[in-house]
């Protein structure tokens, strides 16, 4: 185990690598110039000089991307170009409520997805089976936007039953539990949709294996059947779904956080893009990496208790 | 010896039956008749996108200022008008023959990328690593960066943003196509090939690409509505279809705005991709089966 | 609920009726702060926070368009090129620094010394030395006549900091000022808290806690209206205007603004310095159109410098090119303008996307194939500047509100390659608007300006879609809010009903 | 006279012809592990085995599972590359060579394999994988490649009317059937039967051990004949080589083997037999636990830790490969002692 | 051997399928005493373990038993409720099935496994029923049962997971056990360990044993009694000595000469020509007329009916009808 972790360890440090290249000639090749975003359309020409000439980006691309590497080797994620803030600073404030949203929007799409999965599987081909696909279906091509302002309408606004947006008070408080509800939903709708789509598939496999007649040959009851002798083995390939799903909701999810007004790291990212914040563009970036990795090894390790034959050496 | 003795030098030119793969396949899809809705669905869509000009009365681009945001069922614009005055229903139909071809752009590039790469990984065990590397790379990747990249180098054109979204389809599908390649390459008719001598590239892609499909063409299915959809977030940024073009997911991102207003501009293109959405997830779940000889439909 | 009309004279906090307290304010911003030194930024959310924070020399009164001094007492020009300026005694930063000479001069030279890399550092461009005089009076002395100096000066950029907390802390996260608000807190990219400041020289204000929050997506701010988890919201969209109305727990407030929206043509492209085709352009744009889809939220004149705007003629209104379709056609038809594919570049942000989906359907009316070109902000400056495009809109929101400060930076020569996107040329307008700089005397600037701007239009250099109204929602047990032609507001007159 | 009787004696007249030579040959296959991936052991899946096959016989292999046989039949066509060793095939080495080179021996070496359900690609018609292997192999026109498909079809008891078909539409005696065409569509002089007619019900079984037969004799065909089927091998080969955990343990003809077996783990599998009569019921042995791990095969003998008459001597000294009679070699330190 | 265990009575078991109501058993009827073990041979497809299932009621979800009866010590079993079943299986009833690899659940400890059927229907405490594993896994010869208890089954070797599968399905002392072709996948060496430990454990527990095998050299080894099917029929049923000595029947015969003989190097394999026919293949007659030599006309036109050549030799033949 600590030797797969070590090179996983290994595995990122090229990733990040290739990664933090490939978002600096990105950022460097796409139009756009930081300095005109920080100096706004009014600024002159001498205004934009002096930015330039503030933030380096005079200097050549190898230049630059050399300074950056320097500093990362250093710890030092470098500070914003726009707020001259330090980039690790501004993610440590942003990245508790992206995790707290991915984690509740998690939760939503496994019980919601598992739930559907198994009903569409264990009533195959019945109307329910039609309606839970026809729902993940939708689920999939429902734009987050639209519901996420569909659920505002119908909960905060007309039944005033939960806030509107902001995910300011702490998860453990009422009132954070309750300004969670409506984006994880939101969130956890199209990861819900796979999740039951990829459940469904797995459970018709496996309700078929050998040891599942075994097991109701031992007079098993049918729902024992199900839960234990079922549905660990079923989980083995959704738990890949939702490991991947969830190292995507941890890097930040652009539009619910916009619709919700959650401080997130998708917002940050997408805001230093839209800013050519580089430097922060890339330490989010990183961030996002860093954490699908860390997803997926743990999704890894989860696999070892799931299934033991799977192991590490 | 009976068996050995049957049909003694039988004629070569005797006429034997054989129904072309795809005629059995239709046969064979055509029982499903979830299947068939979604055919239908698409064949509509087609159509539509086809005979545009015939089943409209509007200019899809034609602006009225004064009957804008119509509702739907209102005379004459039977879907209503966006805020431009536009007639839905012409933009939709209209907007069927770009969405459809980005989307199936989009996928299929998509997916040719991901297969070669899932299929290089899988197969050679010494490709495997440097590629799953690129694949998370691309994973973890955000998706606008890389479409802000992609239309940097290459220019804002439809085309090119449909190869953009194609990228995000690639590591999905790569991990995909790379998962079923390890577990095919193991069968025992693979091994038959090889004794044969038959050469790696004849192995891979006649022998383990068609029993890869099924899981393919389900990821290809349900790929087609993130890349409609995608279509929206990128012309949001300006990288998508260039307004006035009809196009289902820039009519999403436009209708926002109009959400409480006129909530028809978002829902009507939403329910179009649904549609779409939905008859290419069923009509995949059927092909799969249908496409599996041992599968008794 | 509408209350319309100009609240910008306020009722004041004199008692009566309206002078309750109120315990929080909040306010939803589409952007956060960038940060919050008046120095360091330059885009209106942190100006938003900023304005409460700190204050300015001078102010442009709304209505009478002159300037009032705010922390300054008085001014006086010995010369052309000196501005003498006596400064209000006795006021204090909100460390306790005493507001002083030292401070003017201190937060300028930060503000001109290019190591700073001020973002607006331009607007202190013309200034050559500045003086302590005594404890209250600095001198400035500027390189040439500069007309607009004042207008620069009540620029929130040019707001003055304090210089010791300057050097011993970052503005950026802990801005000290001296107006009526205290910083409390920012938690970036969710929301600045403000506190009344008792200290302030006209009395606290009402409002205790003033709360800058953001959110970014407009629909989730008006919900958020609604349900009262905010009390005010600005620059209400088209759009939206109609839910906002609908709503009975609100107040819309407008005013006509200062900042405008015009069409410009790539004078670097030869084909369109061609002024038939720029004629043919402006008589095939009807905006009163895009007037009508703005739901109220324009203001139809063809004059460049709008009419919140120092420079500004009545004569103007209409002194463009009027909206023709024959003509336009006539023209198009005989120049063969119809066989160009015209690049109509447009920013993926406010109307501009509107304007030129209205616009490219009704240049196609006249004859003209025009595609439309979208790209997101940032890209868009870049293209802009460097010219590849032949249509294009801009927007000015002319903060200072003076019409040298509009047509020096967008349409001056000197500004080809940055600021003047549209690359326009002409040296007959480059001298009236160097002129209406390097003037002191108001009466003659506003002279000056008015042929600059009638120059541009006969040249059909632009045309001018329309000027700006400026909106805020207030929650409607609320009253006292103060909004600025420019845009910017002030909530420290804020009283509960 | 049997035909397997006849064929002893064929062989026993002249002197036969070497087909294959067998030298040394080990497979390893590397076990991974640890940060970087390093090898950390080896699962010696084969190990030393040298032998020769001669013209027209049929060599049967048995053993356990997982005692190296598919791994031996793999590494004699290639498909696996050898840890060590040389394979002489028609008096040339052929272990080092190029896939392109190698072609020409590929035509005359092929493998039938054990699952009929798994060895065709289940998504190509029948005719269409059979013509295949004309395809890489010869430059036919796609008329004559359809003859010959044709033709192979009937030769192995099918008919033209399944050209088109796909595997799931044959019974596994006919799909086998169609593995045994593909195998002998290149007229090869060597077949490896990796398991063959296991997965076939008896009566299928007895048909294609037929055809197997009969082809042999038309072709003169040489068959490596792996198996763990005694009464098969016994039935259908010429010499047998009986192999534990990757080790040849016995190697003879069928006749000394059966009779006179040497090995006592020879003996223990032949005891172990279930005999398909009511009337012999004999008193077997009965060997205690499994095969070792062949990542850590014990030391010296590597049967010791099952065998009813190990001594002290067997888990120390690997015994040698003996030819304890003619044509009859053993590893064993007590060879030919009865272990009952 | 004594009382009578399990009596089939023409039991007719059929699925729904795409091409209609198919039946996969025609007709059957046996019977089992205790401490007995019958062997039931035939091809691959022709209905043995769509009998075995019919018989604990475990059919596929589009098969069923549409007409006939089931007795298990005199009572009627076919037509009881799920949850009376259900107490049956594994208590009274034991299956163990072909695929050691397949048939234990691969993310439960062998113990977990082993524990369930105790704590299910002897109402074990978990301790207990770990006890008592561990006395079974010890019986089936397992090595180190404490150890083996927490482990996973893909850390056993073939041999030893289906020696679990006994210990599981003997752990209630069932009447009756059902064993489908349970040495098919193991080696000869292994399958001489098992074949012995199901005889050695059925002597003890006088149970009666189903066994089905298409291995005739099983069939030797353990049957007392034979029963061999062809087509969803049973053709032929006798003591195991009858049915190899005296077989009556063209099909039994085919089978017998089909196997090689390890012992005889002379023996001439004889295949029966021709293959199983599907379900939805119609046929008049006898089913097995089309592969068989002796066939004549009234085979081809009837359906033969049982003859009785002893006591206990039963088989359906024309031949030996017109014999008798
Ligand atoms: N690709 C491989 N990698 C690692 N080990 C392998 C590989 N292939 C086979 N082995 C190991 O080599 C040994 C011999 O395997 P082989 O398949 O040759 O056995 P076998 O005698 O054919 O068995 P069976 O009768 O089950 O077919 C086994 O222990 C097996 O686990
Ligand atoms: N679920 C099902 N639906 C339809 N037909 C089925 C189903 N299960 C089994 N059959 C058919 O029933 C017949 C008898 O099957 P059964 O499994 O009893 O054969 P078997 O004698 O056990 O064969 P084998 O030796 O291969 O195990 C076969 O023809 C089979 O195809
Ligand atoms: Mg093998
Ligand atoms: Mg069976």
């Amino acid at each position: 185990m600590i030797s797969m972790i070590v090179r996983r360890f290994f595995q990122l440090v090229f990733l990040l690598f290739g990664i933090s290249f490939l978002v600096f000639s990105s950022m460097y090749l796409a139009p756009g110039d930081p300095a005109s975003m920080i100096g706004g359309p009014t600024a002159t020409e001498s205004d934009l000089e002096a930015i330039r000439d503030n933030l380096g980006l005079n200097d050549s691309f190898l230049t630059q991307y050399g300074n950056y590497l320097a500093g990362i080797f250093q710890g030092d994620l470098g500070y914003s170009y726009q707020t001259k803030q330090s980039v690790a600073e501004a993610i440590s404030i942003r990245f508790p409520n992206t995790f707290k949203l991915a984690v509740a929007s998690m939760i939503v799409a496994v019980i919601i997805g598992i739930f559907a999965g198994l009903i569409s599987a264990l009533k195959h081909n019945s109307w329910l089976d039609v309606t839970s696909t026809t729902f993940a279906l939708g689920g999939i091509s429902i734009p987050n936007f639209w519901l996420g302002s569909l659920l505002i309408l119908v909960f905060s606004v007309n039944l005033q039953w939960l806030p509107v947006a902001g995910l300011a008070d702490p998860w453990y408080t009422v009132e954070g539990m309750k300004q969670l509800i409506l984006p994880a939903i939101t969130l956890g709708t199209g990861s819900a949709a796979m999740i039951a789509r990829m459940v469904r598939s797995s459970m018709l496999e496996v309700v078929r294996a050998d040891y599942v007649r075994t097991a109701r040959a031992k007079g098993v009851k049918e729902g024992q059947v199900i839960w234990i002798h079922t549905l660990k083995n079923a989980m083995i390939p959704v738990i890949t779904v939702i490991g991947l799903n969830f190292g995507a909701l941890l890097g930040g999810t652009i539009i619910t956080e916009k619709v919700f007004a959650i401080n997130g790291v998708g917002r940050l990212m997408i805001d230093a893009i839209a800013a050519r914040d580089f430097p922060m563009v890339q330490g989010s970036v990183l961030l996002v990496a860093t954490l699908f990795v860390l997803v997926n090894l743990i999704v890894d390790i989860v696999y070892t208790y799931v299934d033991p034959r799977i192991k590490f050496q | 010896m009976a068996e050995l003795a049957t049909a003694p030098g039988a004629g070569v030119n005797k006429e034997i039956k054989r129904e072309r793969t795809f005629v059995v396949t239709m046969k064979r899809l055509l029982k499903n008749k979830l299947a068939v809705a979604g055919l239908i669905i698409i064949v509509l869509q087609i159509g539509m996108a086809i005979f545009a000009p015939l089943i409209t009365f509007h200019d899809p681009v034609k602006q009225d200022i004064n009957a804008s945001e119509l509702p739907v069922f209102s005379e004459d614009h039977w879907l209503g008008t966006d805020n431009y005055g536009r007639d839905v229903w012409s933009r939709i139909v209209y907007g069927a023959r770009i969405s459809l071809v980005v989307g199936l752009i989009a996928v299929t590039l998509g997916l040719i990328g991901g297969t070669i790469l899932g299929m290089l990984g899988g197969y050679y065990k010494k490709l495997d690593g440097i590629i799953m590397r690129i694949v998370d790379l691309l994973f973890s990747f955000p998706g606008i960066l890389l479409a802000m990249l992609i239309i940097a180098i290459l220019g804002t054109s439809l085309v090119n943003v449909a190869i953009a979204i194609s990228i995000w389809s690639i590591p999905t599908c790569a991990r995909i196509v790379r998962g079923s390649v390890l577990s095919i390459k193991e069968k025992e008719y693979v091994m038959a090939m090889k004794s044969l001598g038959a050469s790696d590239l004849r192995i891979m892609f006649k022998h383990i690409l068609p029993n890869a499909f099924a899981p393919i063409i389900v990821f290809a299915t349900m790929r087609m509505a993130t890349a409609i959809l995608s279509t929206a977030s990128l012309s949001y940024l300006g990288l998508g279809a260039q307004p006035p073009t009809p196009e289902w997911g820039a009519m999403i991102s436009q209708g926002q705005a109009f959400m409480w207003s006129s909530p028809h501009l978002t829902i009507i293109p939403g329910i179009a991709i649904m549609l779409t959405v939905f008859a290419f997830n069923v009509v995949g779940d059927g092909l799969r089966d249908a496409i599996d000889p041992n599968m008794d439909i | 609920a509408c209350s319309g009309g100009e609240s910008s004279s306020s009722s004041g906090s004199e008692s009566g009726g309206g002078s309750e307290e109120v315990e929080t304010l909040t306010y939803a911003s589409l952007t956060d702060a960038v940060g919050l030194s008046p120095i360091m930024t330059n885009d209106s959310a942190s100006s938003n926070v900023n304005e409460h924070v700190y204050e300015t020399l001078f102010k442009r009164d709304a209505e009478t368009k002159d300037f009032t001094p705010v922390l300054a007492e008085s001014y006086e020009n010995p010369d052309e090129l000196t501005w003498v300026i006596n400064l209000k005694e006795g006021i204090k930063f909100h460390d306790g620094t005493d507001f002083n000479a030292e401070a003017v001069k201190y937060t300028f030279d930060k503000l001109r010394d290019p190591a700073t890399a001020a973002p607006r550092a331009s607007l202190l461009e013309p200034v050559d030395t500045i003086t302590v005089v005594d404890d209250y009076t600095v001198e400035i002395k500027t390189k040439y006549p500069y007309g607009p100096f004042l207008a620069a000066l009540s620029h929130s950029n040019a707001a003055i900091v304090s210089p010791t907390a300057d050097q011993k802390q970052d503005l950026m996260k802990e801005p000290v000022g001296t107006g009526p608000f205290k910083f409390v807190s920012w938690t970036p990219g969710d929301q600045v808290v403000l506190e009344a400041n008792p200290d302030y020289r006209d009395g606290a204000p009402k409002v205790k806690q003033f709360i800058l929050k953001v959110v970014p997506e407009v629909s989730t701010a008006i919900s958020m209206l609604q349900a009262g988890e905010v009390q005010f919201i600005d620059k209400l969209p088209t759009e939206q205007l109609s839910r906002v109305e609908s709503m009975n727990n609100v107040n819309i407030e407008k005013v006509n603004g200062t900042g405008q929206y015009y069409l410009t043509f790539n004078f670097s492209n030869e084909e369109n310095q061609d002024p038939e085709f720029r004629k043919a352009v402006a008589s095939a744009i009807d905006r009163d159109a895009i007037i009508q889809k703005l739901n109220g939220l324009g203001v139809r004149s063809d004059s460049v410098i709008g009419p919140e705007v120092f420079g500004y003629n009545e004569s103007a209104d209409s002194a463009g090119t009027a909206f023709d379709l024959e003509a336009a056609k006539e023209l198009v038809e005989k120049n063969g303008y119809g066989d160009r594919p015209i690049k109509l570049l447009a920013a993926n942000r406010g109307n501009f996307v509107l304007m030129a989906e209205v616009v490219q359907a009704q240049l196609a009316e006249a004859g003209f194939d025009v595609q439309i070109e979208t790209m997101e902000w940032a890209a868009f400056l870049d293209t802009a500047r460097a010219g590849d495009y032949d249509l294009t809109f801009l927007s000015w929101s002319n903060v200072t509100a003076d019409g040298s400060e509009l047509l020096y930076p967008n349409f001056h020569s000197d500004n080809i390659g940055s600021s003047n996107r549209a690359q326009y040329n002409n040296p007959e307008f480059d001298q009236l608007v160097e002129a209406s700089r390097t003037t002191t005397d108001q009466d003659e600037r506003l002279d000056i300006l008015n042929q600059a701007n009638e120059l541009m239009l006969q040249d059909d250099a632009v045309v001018i879609m329309y000027h700006d109204v400026v909106t805020a929602a207030l929650s409607d047990n609320l009253e006292g809010l103060i909004l600025d032609p420019t845009g910017q507001w002030d909530v420290s007159k804020v009283t509960g009903k | 006279m049997a035909v397997a009787e006849q064929k002893k004696t064929t062989n026993a007249k002249h002197e036969p012809k070497v087909l294959l030579e067998l030298e040394g040959i080990k497979k390893y296959y590397p076990i991974k592990g640890g940060i970087l991936q390093r090898k950390q052991g080896d699962v010696k899946a084969v190990e030393n085995v040298s032998l020769k096959l001669f013209e027209g016989e049929s060599l049967g292999v048995v053993g356990e599972s997982g005692c190296g046989k598919s791994t031996l039949g793999k590494a004699v066509l290639g498909l696996e590359e050898l840890t060590e060793g040389k394979i002489v095939f028609q008096d040339t080495e052929i272990q080092d060579l190029k896939r392109k080179e190698k072609l020409k021996f590929v035509k005359e070496m092929q493998m039938i394999f054990q699952d009929p359900f798994a060895s065709l690609n289940p998504r190509q018609r029948i005719g269409h994988a059979l013509e295949e292997v004309f395809t890489m192999h010869t430059d036919m026109s796609a008329k004559e490649k359809r003859k010959a498909v044709i033709d192979l079809l009937v030769e192995v008891g099918l008919k033209e009317e399944h050209f088109y078909k796909y595997p799931h539409e044959f019974s596994g005696g006919q799909r086998q059937r169609i593995g045994i065409a593909r195998a002998i569509a290149l007229n090869p002089s060597f077949v490896i039967c990796d398991e063959a007619v296991s997965a076939l019900d008896v009566s299928v079984q007895a048909q294609v051990l037929k055809l197997l037969k009969t082809l042999q004799e038309k072709y003169q065909l040489s068959y490596l004949f792996i198996s763990h089927d005694l009464g098969v091998v016994r039935y259908f080969c010429d010499r047998v080589l009986v192999m534990y955990l990757g080790n040849t343990v016995e190697l003879g003809t069928v006749a000394d083997l059966f009779n006179k077996p040497l090995h006592p783990y020879t003996q223990a599998l032949l005891s172990a037999i279930p005999r398909p009569s009511v009337n012999a019921k004999r008193k077997r042995v009965r060997l205690q636990g499994d095969l070792p791990n062949p990542a850590n095969p014990p030391s010296g003998c590597p049967f010791h830790t099952r065998c009813p008459i190990a001594a002290e001597k067997c888990s120390s000294e690997k015994p040698a490969w003996i030819e304890y009679e003619p044509n009859h070699f053993a590893a064993c330190h007590f060879a030919g002692q009865p272990i009952q | 051997m004594g009382e009578t265990l399990l009596e089939v009575k023409n039991i007719v078991t059929e699925f729904r399928t795409a091409d209609g109501q198919l039946p996969a058993v025609r007709d059957v009827s046996f019977s089992l005493k205790k401490g007995e073990t019958l062997c039931i041979v035939g091809e691959s497809g022709c209905g043995k373990s769509i009998t075995s299932l019919s018989v604990i009621g475990l059919l596929p979800s589009n098969g069923k038993i549409t007409s006939g009866e089931i007795l298990y010590e005199g009572a009627p079993i076919h037509n009881l409720p799920a949850e009376k079943m259900r107490q049956i299986r594994g208590n009274k009833i034991s299956m163990i099935f072909q695929e050691p690899m397949t048939a234990l659940n691969p993310v439960l400890t062998i113990g977990f496994q082993i524990r369930e059927p105790l704590m299910l229907h002897h109402k074990l405490s978990k301790s207990e029923a770990t006890k008592q594993g561990i006395e079974l896994l010890k019986q089936v010869g397992i090595p180190y049962p404490e150890k083996r208890i927490d482990q996973y089954p893909h850390e056993l070797s073939g041999g030893m997971r289906q020696r679990v599968m006994i210990a599981i399905a003997l752990s209630c002392n069932p009447g009756l056990l059902i064993a489908d072709e349970p040495t098919t996948a193991l080696d000869v060496t292994i399958q001489a360990q098992i074949l012995d430990l199901i005889n050695d454990l059925k002597d003890k527990l006088n149970m009666g044993v189903m066994m089905i095998t298409h291995d005739m050299g099983v069939v030797a080894e353990v049957a007392d009694r034979v029963m061999v099917m062809y087509a969803g029929k049973k053709v032929e049923e006798g003591l195991v000595e009858e049915i190899f000595n005296n077989p009556k029947h063209p099909y039994t015969i085919g089978l017998l000469n089909s196997v090689p003989n390890v012992d005889d190097p002379d023996f001439e394999l004889e295949p029966i020509p021709g293959s199983l026919p599907s379900l939805n293949e119609q046929i008049t007659g006898c089913r097995f007329h089309a592969r068989c030599k002796f066939a004549s006309d009234i085979c081809r036109n009837k359906e033969p009916q049982v003859v009785s050549v002893s006591d206990t030799h039963k088989v359906s033949c024309w031949l030996e009808t017109e014999v008798h």
